[in-house]
């Protein structure tokens, strides 16, 4: 199919962003549909913004609820901070995709049915009595429907896709559709199916054959009678890549290992939102990167230990229940002062809990979840591409420091897309990391225990090393010659240094700056992956009368310096968190200072508008 | 060629105070280790110590190389790292009967199935020495410890049957009072590629005294220490009087004179089915009567950091000076102008 | 007695929704063990069925019986648990090759050398399912898959050669298609009084599609299905034409024609020495070749549990009506007025 | 030998108090001298508190200063709270006990060494560089010898004992000095040897020697002028016995499996100092108790859980690397709601640590340490004795609110023995624990998850039972039926159920009481191991003029109800911990109170004086 022959769509309505959802069936294709808009989108300049969501199944019975994948794209022509709270534009493949995606619809928003899919089986699976685009139950959308089955049958009949194949091409009828209605280039779609399956194969033909039905149906139908324009964004000049935050890490943790001119060691045990990043790093062998799928997440950590002892950048990648199951060997790390990066993508917990759903819940562990005095650096990604550069931290405090550094991300920056300005990578930082390799001791012996004088870091001498033969384990060490003690006063020496080791961090990270109105009342303070949702709940907030200032903080131990003086700065400050409170917990013991929550423990995240909610109704609290 | 001269014993020891209790074996397998490696000749940088948790398990400390003493159990995941990251060094695991067979069960059987270039050498004293003499899993079934005041009821492994289910590629057994032939073990050991695993007998003279008894004892030892030399047939007993036969009802006891030597087995480990091998290690189970010492198997299979380094320098050299700028381009990128 | 109609298969069938995949061989199977069941006529209540995670381990929530969907791994120390506080329940393992030989390993062998009354049902499609297939510790080597894009270089585990290493009691390997073969195992199972450990080859069609093929596949599977029958001679092909032989060198595949029927060798899995079990395990690794289908090895044992309650019933006789008073002033106390 | 043979010592001194430690290499059988003299000061009836003191190492190098074991008991007229914090009298049986030991001597204060052992290879193991008994050194105490080597060879040369045995029976040389010094009665001295040997064997038959050629030596020794008397305390009238706490812990997890008329099962893998809890009830078949050695702490717990499934009160036992262990698990018993009691025997962390030694650095990951939102009770004893109440409260929460419950001890508690006042155990208070066996639905059918109005907790209806056969799991549940939900609003509602179940037993548990004078204005609040310590330095303080209240929180979590108001009822609040300040930051987390800190990592107890000290430190501090 060539572009020319589609006719230019109706003059289009302008729109600054819109936000669409793509819902079916996990049998639907529906992140692939997904996808492929929002990469088609990103060509074209928009800012944007993604959000699939998984059912926790594998494959849950075709057509129930439990079944429903989606993916939504927020696409603007600015720069946008979220995935969009609710969707203009809803598509639904299915009754139970409709069912589950209707109340996430804008009033007055757009629905497009698969009406094909609405026969009695599928409406009795998804639980309706009457069939919703018969009654009046959508009367406050604005609903379209297409026979999307039958008209995907007639375009592929002569593809040579045969038998049940033959709907599979369904999603990209939806997608043509789609992409005439907002005015997307083609080119990019198509080219990505001829590339994927190769010009001539006959799935490759389906697909186009379907995506032009779907496009030339919107074309030619009178019901469609509208278009939309979403201009491109006026984002920063430069080059840009659509990533997720799994993706990000990975590149952030092979940049590193360049920055600091060492070799990556991955040692990891699959686990879901995790495993695509040891995935995406097993790809990349030509970097000379190492990966190792361990019998379990403990061996995981064992050998990336092994590695770092042996002077790589060693890093393990896992979710909360590995977690769990890595910590004593962690505890070894820390102990024996050894760079390590522990990448935790938090899911919703506790035990299996919800693997395949968002949460931020693994705060307190990664800040206390180890027995003794044993604290660590823990730093978190505030969106999917800021992941890169949080690896890279994560990175540089490890080996900088010699410890290992928790670095918390989230099922959902995991999977979530947005564009990502990419850096020049020959211009990125070097870090200055060397092996001891000469005796630092008064007699020319070995003193591995000896600290730096500015990080309290001890020297890195690797095996293969001559003349620094030395042994490091769990037990106590003594100090400077790291020969095993059970002095008390050693003991409670080095419990101290290893601490102030830690907290001596927070002086090499930047001091923190508040964003929002200088007359703001209210601060609220986040971490992680909602950073996106509260910047735009505070923005909106300010807005609409309730002048509002934020902080966001990437490192979560140590703070930063100035955290104190920011947070009594302001009368009221609010902790919205996909929690029970937990970075609340912790700011009220470091600075007895009140704290007001938010806590949204769904498996989801934040919406924009239910932070701006919460903080117009703390300024009507009178307390 | 070797400087005779480079390296003595002294050279391994590292000055720290060894503090096993005085009698223990552990201090043999230390003074063969270390008379080993001084032979060896091979740069003392270059050899690693990682060990677990136990009695055993301190050793480490005490050789002048590089070493971890590291969390009961872990080791042989541990080790892995350090042979994976640097090929270049000689990795040695040493673990305990509980450490790698109780705790660290599963990582030894992947390390021996991956075939990572480790030689492991397990201490077994049938008893967790460094808590003070609980059961382990090779106590005998009815031994009385603390925590079995009425006798153990855990069937033990045996460890050599354990190593040749996982299929390990070198699998050998040898006992601490026995030094040259401890020695002959590592020597195996350090020549061949891959994960090479000895079981040692070791006495705890503390809390299992003697376990090991009809094998060291002056009375006892000659009847009962069946050497295992590959091409030689299986006898002996003082005067060689006694031999082994191998066949499908297992590994036999015999009198030499009675079945004629040419019924006795020929040991050959290099056998590629471990068939035999196995068959041999169900001889004794625990070392209550004659039972096998030497190398059960030993094979060719090649080693998981060879393979590893391999699809690593051909996807080099298919990608040569790969950047990670290359990487996001082809994952799809725009201009913003 | 049976009740011939008491049961049925809806009676096992916990009414919540199959959630595999469509054309999954977790449905045989789920299908075979509850068709077993309600045949068996024992009080649903009697049955739970542990599980550790994966497709596999899905298993309990569809079996109208008690049971735990537990974590990772550890599915056969809970069961454990379960089978040694109340010996009259049946004690259902569920797992798969990443729950049971990855993480779980250790808690397997552990369970299988201690010989606790458990029923272990190990899933083995060669590939994590539920995290939507990287290779597991049973994939061949080679295997391309996300986390080994470039090929496995893991040297996969035999399962039953590691079962049989740890000394196992109960050793079997059935093929989740052919139900009336998994019935007889189930049948035999439930009847050993031990563990009985079961590998059940299952299709993952989306995962790791056709990987039991030509065990499966109506034009293969004659040619290469060896089951194993106590007592008889080890046949197989469409017409008995090809037998396996068993000797030092390990088992053969041969024609019946060429050796004579003498020389096939008879079945026997009540051995007491595994060495034949073993022999018979290397015949295949994996499902590449004629594969061994049945019973291993079957032999008595006493149980964990039974010499566990023995333990406790005789000190009960011992110490009669014990009272904590009792314990307190045996350890010496003494009197404030 | 008789004890009316011994001719009674001349006039003693009477002491209210009296602190004896005994010390010398791990061989000499210190640990054997110190239980065997508090065990006949038991007997005669004085208070006391012991503090028993190992080495790390299995066997340190003979004569070496690591391979020094000491046993300090404290004996007094009256109810005494800790084991003393400094000794009134050592008893050094070579040079390198003398030399670890003497700073902790009170000026003064009377040394008796064992003079045979102070030869030249001695002195130089132990680091002296001239003989202490031959320089000034010593001169501020008072110094006693006795060849004590010399005449134990005498004493034993007719028993039959042999060679290297023969100086094995040193201790009761040096025991019978020590209890003709302290006019011990010898009676249960005796019998012991007896009952534990066999009345004729020859090394019964040298320990009585040596022990009547020790007594007989201050009988007779003119330099041993000298004895002393400490009267029986008033102790309120009772039965007593001498227990460590994990003996009590044993005992009272037996005594907890009483009440509630379940089987014990103990699944655990040894750890120090947690292991002896294992090999005491597992010499308890007779109680029908079931113990489980596993291959590791993850499978330790899993068959606790499995048993705790099928209907017995499960309990785990292990020190903090285990618990890094458990913790998946832990969380799958709390995501399954069965009751299981995990005992932590906190020793000096991280990784291993000072494994013999005591710190409570585990309090945090008992709060904390689990992945998700995932809060657990949490309790500790304050003394030895205290464990055996701890263990049957901590059963009892398990049980009544079908929960994990996790109890912190620690290595110091594990070993020091008291004087317990044996309870009535016909009148222990039974728990009203019953195994759900009926349908709860309203159609008849079992709802797993149906909770109890007042308690929250679920059913317990075990496998076996007719017509309940349901399934449990990590994944999150059904509120009432148990299923497996991916409900986003029934996750939030089954989070906050679950914290609130745990939240709620704060109405459970009894309120606080402060110990102190009204005009108090300083509150110290402790937990755990330290009560002794801490009880004993505010009493001092007030003594010394500065009136101090103190609180003692057995349940950390929830907190009893009134803490609060007790903490803001005092201008000051000190909290002394053996961390880094673990409890204070609770505190300050949960009531906004400012806290001032007594931290020690020495892997030591606290010494009473130190907490003395710091408060009058504190009314000194004019902030
Ligand atoms: C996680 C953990 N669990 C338990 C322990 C306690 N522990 C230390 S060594 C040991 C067993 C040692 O036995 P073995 O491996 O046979 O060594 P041996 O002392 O006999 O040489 C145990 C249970 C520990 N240190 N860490
Ligand atoms: C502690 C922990 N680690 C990892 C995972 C992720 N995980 C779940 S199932 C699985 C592997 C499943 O493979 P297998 O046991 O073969 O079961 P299958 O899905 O193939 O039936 C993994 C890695 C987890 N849930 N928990
Ligand atoms: S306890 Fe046993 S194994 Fe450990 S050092 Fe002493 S004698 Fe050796
Ligand atoms: S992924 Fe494979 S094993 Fe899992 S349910 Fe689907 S087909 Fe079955
Ligand atoms: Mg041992
Ligand atoms: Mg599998």
């Amino acid at each position: 199919m060539q572009e020319e022959t589609l006719s230019p769509p109706k003059p289009p309505e302008r729109r600054d962003r819109v936000v669409i959802r793509f819902a079916g069936d996990s049998g639907d294709g529906m992140q692939l549909a997904g996808t492929r808009f929002t990469e088609t989108s990103a060509a074209f300049g928009n800012d944007l913004a993604t959000f699939p969501s998984f059912p926790a199944e594998i494959r849950a019975p075709q057509g129930s609820l439990a079944g429903v994948s989606s993916f939504q794209v927020h696409i603007a022509d600015w720069d946008i901070l979220t995935h969009g709270d609710e969707a203009d534009v809803l598509v639904a493949m299915n009754p139970a995709a409709l069912k589950t995606n209707v109340r996430d619809v804008v009033p007055g928003g757009l629905i497009l049915v698969n009406e094909d899919a609405f026969d009695e089986r599928n409406l009795e699976k998804a639980g309706y009595e009457t069939n919703p685009l018969l009654d009046d139950s959508l009367s406050g959308f604005h609903l379209l429907t297409a026979p999307m089955e039958k008209l995907t049958k007639i375009a592929v009949k002569d593809t040579g896709v045969k038998g049940r194949a033959v709907l599979r091409s369904k999603n990209f009828f939806a997608l043509g559709l789609i992409s005439w209605m907002f005015n997307r280039p083609t080119a990019p779609i198509l080219e990505w199916v001829k590339t994927k399956f190769g010009e001539d194969h006959p799935v490759a033909r389906a697909n186009i054959e379907a995506f032009r039905a779907g496009f030339n149906f919107g074309n030619t139908t009178e019901e469609f009678h509208h278009t939309f324009e979403v201009a491109p964004a006026k984002l920063p000049a430069g080059e840009y890549a659509n990533i997720t935050g799994n993706q990000a890490l990975a590149w952030g943790l092979v940049a590193a290992a360049k920055a600091a001119n060492l070799q990556l060691f991955l040692g990891s045990y699959p686990i879901t939102p995790a495993t695509s990043i040891l995935e995406e790093i097993a790809r990349l062998k030509h970097f000379g990167v190492k990966t190792f799928q361990a019998e379990d997440e403990i061996a995981g950590v064992g050998v990336s230990l092994g590695a770092a002892f042996a002077g790589h950048l060693a890093v393990t990648t896992t979710s909360g229940p590995g977690v769990a199951l890595k910590s004593e060997t962690l505890s070894l790390a820390l102990m024996t002062e050894l760079p390590l990066v522990l990448v935790d993508v938090q899911r919703a917990g506790p035990s299996t809990g919800l693997p395949t759903k968002v949460e931020q819940s693994d705060l307190m562990m990664a800040l206390h979840g180890r027995h003794g005095e044993a604290p660590l650096p823990v730093i978190a990604p505030a969106s999917p591409s800021d992941a890169f550069a949080v690896a890279m931290e994560a990175a540089r405090i490890a080996l900088k420091y010699m410890t290992p550094v928790i670095l918390l991300s989230d099922g959902y920056l995991a999977n979530s897309a947005e564009p990502w300005q990419i850096p020049d990578f020959d211009a990125l930082p070097e870090f200055d990391i060397s092996y001891t390799t000469e005796p630092n001791g008064p007699d020319g012996n070995f003193l591995p225990y000896a600290r730096n004088e500015e990080t309290g870091a001890r020297p890195w001498a690797i095996p293969g090393t001559p003349g620094l033969e030395h042994r490091v384990g769990g037990l106590e060490k003594e100090a400077l010659t790291g020969n095993v003690s059970y002095d008390p006063d050693n003991h409670e020496l080095m419990t101290l240094a290893r601490a102030a080791k830690i907290a001596g961090i927070a002086d090499d990270i930047p001091e923190l700056e508040v964003e929002g109105p200088d007359d703001a009342k209210i601060l609220v303070v986040s971490w992680g992956s909602t950073y996106g949702a509260v910047r735009a709940g505070v923005i909106n907030a300010t807005k609409e009368g309730t002048p509002t200032a934020h902080v966001h903080l990437r490192h979560l131990n140590p703070l930063p310096r100035n955290l104190e003086h920011i947070l009594r700065s302001y009368d009221k400050v609010l902790v919205p968190e996909l929690n029970t409170g937990q970075l609340a917990s912790v700011i009220r013991s470091a600075y007895l200072v009140p704290t007001a929550t938010l806590n949204k423990v769904q498996g989801a995240p934040f919406m924009a508008h239910e932070i701006t909610k919460k903080i117009i109704d703390m300024t009507e609290d009178p307390s | 060629m070797t400087t005779e001269t480079r390296y003595s014993r002294a050279d391994f020891q590292s000055g720290q105070e060894v503090k096993w209790c005085p009698g223990c074996g552990d201090y043999t397998i230390l003074a063969s280790v270390q008379n080993f490696l001084a032979e060896l000749d091979v740069d003392r940088e270059k050899h690693v110590f990682v060990s677990g948790i136990g009695c055993a398990s301190r050793f480490p400390y005490y050789m002048n190389t590089y070493g971890m003493h590291s969390i009961h159990g872990r080791a042989p995941a541990i080790a892995t790292g350090v042979a994976l990251a640097n090929p270049d060094l000689t990795v040695w695991v040493i673990t305990g009967d509980g450490d790698g067979l109780s705790i660290g069960g599963n990582h030894l059987i992947h390390a021996l199935r991956r075939n990572v270039d480790l030689k492991i050498l397990l201490f077994n004293n049938q008893i967790y020495g460094l808590t003070k003499g609980q059961y382990s899993p090779t106590s005998e079934l009815g031994k009385r410890t603390k925590t079995s005041p009425a006798g153990s009821v855990d069937h033990p492994f045996n460890p050599v049957s354990l190593a040749l289910g996982t299929e390990a590629t070198f699998v050998a057994r040898t006992i601490d009072m026995d030094r040259p032939h401890t020695t002959d073990m590592l020597r195996a050991a350090y020549g061949h590629k891959g994960t090479a695993f000895i079981e040692i007998y070791q006495n705890c003279n503390v809390f299992n005294d003697k376990a090991f008894q009809i094998l060291t004892g002056r009375q006892e030892r000659d009847a009962n220490r069946i050497y295992l030399e590959a091409g030689k047939p299986i006898v002996f007993g003082a005067d060689n009087e006694m031999g082994v036969t191998v066949g499908l009802d297992g590994a036999k006891i015999v009198k030499v004179a009675e079945v004629g030597m040419d019924a006795i087995a020929v040991h050959d480990p290099a056998k590629p089915n471990p068939g035999v091998a196995f068959l041999l290690s169900r001889l004794s189970h625990g070392p209550t009567g004659p039972t096998p010492i030497g190398i059960f198997r030993q094979v060719q299979r090649q080693t998981y950091g060879d393979l590893m380094m391999g699809q690593i320098e051909e996807a080099k050299e298919r990608n040569a000076n790969a950047s990670i700028s290359d990487l996001v381009s082809q994952h799809g990128t725009w201009k913003v102008e």
